[in-house]
């Protein structure tokens, strides 16, 4: 293997165990924003699609790209907002907790 | 010098990861929730930002139309959907989110076709485990979307040979992938293994019932991370492989904390339409030996009397509430009591609705003020001195056969204990099950009695009934 | 910045939050104990020093890296060995807990 | 082919990580912590086999007779070591972890002087960082060994101008480090900054009170942490990275948690004898206005009298207990009060004594039933319907006013209450304070009697008068 794919085996593992960990109890009002707002971060593979549809001519590889783009652009930005709308709706109840 | 742009974009992938890890941790408690989506918005938006600047980005104009078209549609969509509608809004949103992972896979293998150079066996890994996590995310997803959005029958979909169909499925993935391992240009298989991977998803998805969904579109959540962090695989990049590993595992831990509030496995949520772990569903057959008990029913003049001379009453929404948006009506008959004097509180039990806090959802938006919600933990040693119990389409999270009967399927699964209140009224259409499936004794008990009746008329008739009080 | 040390302060981080989230709450007895083991972990620079002690010509650096050698070996094996004998103390807990 | 041993490394170190973390995890809770010790151990085991296999090791025997060297010198030290010494062991230990991780830096020097190539920066900076904390930890450690062994005084060594003298040392290791940047082959000026990082470790600890050493243990672990993770930047193996970090954090919580068990903050357990935040100390003054008032004290054969006829004790152990050894005679006066019939207990404070779980280990080597011992959560409300409270040795743990008195030092820490049982007898040598050097008004009481005396020979004297009864 070479040590580039070795070192992203380390920080996959890596972070699989911070994920694992991160989450302890969450109170069940809290399970969709926190899905939600998770769902939002897994639109990170926008940046994937970025790099794809870089290239300067218009090639398939290049259109796929740019509708990977959209699409996860969607994901990202629709997934933070809808997380917020929710979580205003406990607005109340955060000043208690 | 050439050296520094890639520094700064890899540290600030760092400093991204970290915002996205702590905002994680902050959406898990209600005191700092908003804040750490916020944490994770400004963390997305530096990777963004920071990628645009990597040397293999030499054409601006387009990308930049796409992100600008990606934001406003999910802008418009976030505020156009209504609160009810979230779980399917997230499925949704998921779903897009796993098409693009794949997508990246699915490009860079068109590149690597037009290059024409030998492809890396890892590479050809990732990519293949790509297609297959996204596929099966967008196609999964889109189907609990349309479950949920009621475009589709909630029903589980079993059909003759499922299950050696979905084992032919897998199989013929598996042999495609070995196929595109040894020769990694064949476009024809390539487009078969992604066809197939649409299909898997499909299949995955629809053997299981609409209730279930939100449990579902959490574990696809889960696999919309691993597809990112195997498109990070595909071209190389830490952020994708952290965020995608952080949102795979906490989507996981997720999953399973819901289960858990439900009192279901995990397993018995995914293959209980196949009879293999099905106890919510096989209770269903419990309510045959119901005939010959005796049902209590009034109408909403005398429920009206009884709420109204009450001292203190507990309002307990559930699942029928939000199908008969009858949140407002509500709200309007705790003012009408509260009028009266009556003491008025409503009981919120963690998995009443469909979705995780649904009933906090739809009472939010009828402005019921927030002191008078209540936990259940905080309510059920209260309900002994309550003179009305009101149960508003709930069922299952009031079954006090989670608590005795210890063959019932949701046994062990902590429950409104309205039947140690003095009197309990129960709103709903008729003697149908709940989403569990079995049969509730608290409707035959002699302290409780029915009004039957879609719960949106019945409470408006109990308002104008207790207004003539 | 060299590939490989971006890589490596990818996982420092990394498991410097794996560290932070793992420990929630501890019962004060099992305080000295996860101490102890926790120390015997970090006797971990051992395989430094069988790097650093590995060449085969006698200079200093090879001698510094024995020293480290037994050095960071007595902190290991004596860590969990210690560990071990305190936490068999509170073995009867243990069935209890 | 060649590519297979060092990918078969890296894949064993990833295993290795991932039994550390999981080992970690596991030693957080009692059930498991065994457990957890042996997988991090196994871990350690697969790290050191597999790194054998390295390219750069050819100079086999020599490695392997220190590692039997190492592992005899450990193995003997951890069976020869009495559990009483516990803090102190595991001091050491660190103490040469530590000095390991240093010797790491200074080996890698020697190396890269004699192989005279230009130094990269970030190795130069990583080997500066290893040698300041591997230093610190190393003589840090051993100070708080030898105040914790008697070798040194364990209270607070303050001297004139100590804090701009640590100020100079501090900026005497900065320029030194900067000249090293320019010039890394500069052998006096790195020796000189190895021997300012070994200063600085006996100049953090010695201010510092010998009742604080476990925090301060605590602290230099997650340090020594930090140095492996320094070596690992030096030697660039993922392994020493991963486990320093691992270490460094997971010990920085553990350090955070005793402190509060303590009701102490970081700060003021390190800076206390410079008067910044010493709660703690300052307290001691309070006992100043203890002076009129009346203490009852009583002998043994009247203390005997009040335990033998009562039909419950409750023996709360403290760090006096320890200092005298009196564990088995302790044990011995219960056996005998149980003969008459009595109900004895042992109430557990989490930080009476000296260390965490003090208590418990000198109880288990005396062999008291575990189920005799409760913890404080749980024995307090019992406390009041108690007959008679022993205090043998203990003070703070004790102190009524953690719960009255919000300008003691210790205000907020949860105590022992047994100034709400019906007696309550005191076994300690004289009037003077506790580790929190405040006075106590448990000591006034009119339900308080004393019995003053080393609490060895008291207690024994209490077993032959109850033997007598
Ligand atoms: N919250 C979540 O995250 C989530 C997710 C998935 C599943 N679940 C599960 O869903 C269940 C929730 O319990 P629940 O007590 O809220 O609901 P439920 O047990 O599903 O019962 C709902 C009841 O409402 C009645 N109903 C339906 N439409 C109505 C209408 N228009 N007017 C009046 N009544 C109506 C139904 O009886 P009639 O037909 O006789 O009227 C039914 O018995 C639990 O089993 C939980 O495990 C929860
Ligand atoms: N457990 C930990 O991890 C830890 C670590 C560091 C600090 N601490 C701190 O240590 C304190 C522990 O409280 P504690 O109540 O156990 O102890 P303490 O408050 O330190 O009091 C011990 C008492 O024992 C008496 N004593 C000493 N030698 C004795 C002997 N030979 N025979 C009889 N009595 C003797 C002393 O009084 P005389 O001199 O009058 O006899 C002293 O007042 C707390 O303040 C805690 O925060 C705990």
């Amino acid at each position: 293997m070479t040590e580039a794919l070795i070192a992203a085996l380390f920080v996959f593992a890596l972070a699989a165990f911070v994920g694992f960990e991160v989450i302890n109890k969450v109170p069940p009002t809290l399970h969709t924003p926190l899905m939600s707002g998770s769902n939002a971060i897994s639109g990170i593979s926008v940046l994937g699609a970025i790099v794809a549809s870089g290239a300067k001519e218009w090639k398939i590889s290049v259109i796929l790209g740019l509708i990977a783009v959209i699409l996860a652009t969607i994901n990202v930005v629709g997934g933070f907002l809808v997380t917020d709308r929710m979580l205003q709706m406990f607005k109340k109840k955060e000043i208690k907790a | 010098m050439s050296d520094l742009i890639p520094t700064g974009i890899q540290l600030t992938y760092l400093v991204a990861a970290s915002l996205f890890i702590l905002g994680l941790k902050k959406l898990g408690s209600p005191a700092t929730a908003r804040n750490g989506n916020v944490m994770a918005a400004v963390g997305m938006l530096l990777a963004v930002v920071v990628t645009l600047l990597d040397q293999q980005v030499l054409n601006y104009q387009m990308i930049l139309l796409g992100l600008a078209i990606g934001a406003s549609i999910g802008a418009i969509a976030a505020y156009k959907v209504e609160m009810t509608q979230m779980p399917q809004m997230v499925g949704l949103l998921n779903g897009l989110g796993g098409s693009a992972s794949a997508l990246v896979a699915v490009a860079e293998f068109w590149r690597l076709l037009g290059a024409s150079q030998s492809v890396p066996l890892d590479a050809s890994i990732s990519m293949l485990l790509d297609v297959l996590i996204g596929g099966v995310t967008f196609t999964g997803s889109a189907i609990a979307f349309a479950k949920l959005q009621g475009i589709m029958s909630g029903s589980p979909i079993t059909f003759p040979l499922q299950q050696p169909f979905n084992a032919l499925l897998l199989g013929s993935y598996l042999v495609g992938s070995a196929f595109l391992l040894i020769d990694p240009s064949n476009l024809p298989i390539f487009l078969g293994v992604v066809g197939v991977s649409l299909v898997l998803g499909v299949m995955f998805v629809i053997p299981i019932g609409g209730g279930d969904m939100p449990v579902v579109i959490s574990l696809l959540n889960s696999f919309s991370g691993l597809a990112a962090a195997a498109a990070g695989f595909v071209v190389m990049n830490n952020m994708l492989i952290i965020a995608g590993a952080l949102v795979g595992a906490s989507g996981l831990i997720l999953t399973e904390i819901m289960c858990k509030a439900m009192n279901r496995s995990l397993f018995s949520v995914l293959f209980s339409a196949f009879g293999t772990g099905g106890g919510a569903v096989a209770g269903g057959a419990a309510g045959a030996g119901a005939t010959d008990k005796v049902v209590h029913s009034i109408d909403p003049e005398e429920g009206a009397m009884m709420l109204g001379y009450a001292r203190s009453v507990v309002i307990v929404p559930g699942y029928g509430m939000a199908v008969a948006q009858a949140q407002h009506s509500v709200r309007e008959l705790a003012d009408q009591l509260e009028k009266l004097g009556v003491d008025v509180k409503y009981a919120i039990h963690p998995v009443a609705g469909r979705m995780p806090g649904h009933m906090n959802v739809l009472l939010a938006e009828a402005n019921v003020p927030y002191e008078q919600l209540h936990d259940m933990d905080d309510i059920n040693p209260q309900l002994e001195q309550t003179d009305v119990a009101l149960v508003i389409g709930a069922n299952d999270v009031v079954n006090p056969s989670a608590r005795t009967d210890d063959k019932s399927p949701i046994y062990g699964m902590p429950i409104l204990e309205v039947d140690k209140a003095k009197h309990t009224i129960v709103i709903k259409r008729g003697m149908s099950v709940g989403f569990a499936g079995v049969d509730n004794d608290l409707f035959y008990k002699d302290k409780t009695t029915m009004l039957f009746g879609s719960a949106k008329d019945m409470v408006a008739k109990l308002v104008s009934e207790v207004k003539q009080l």
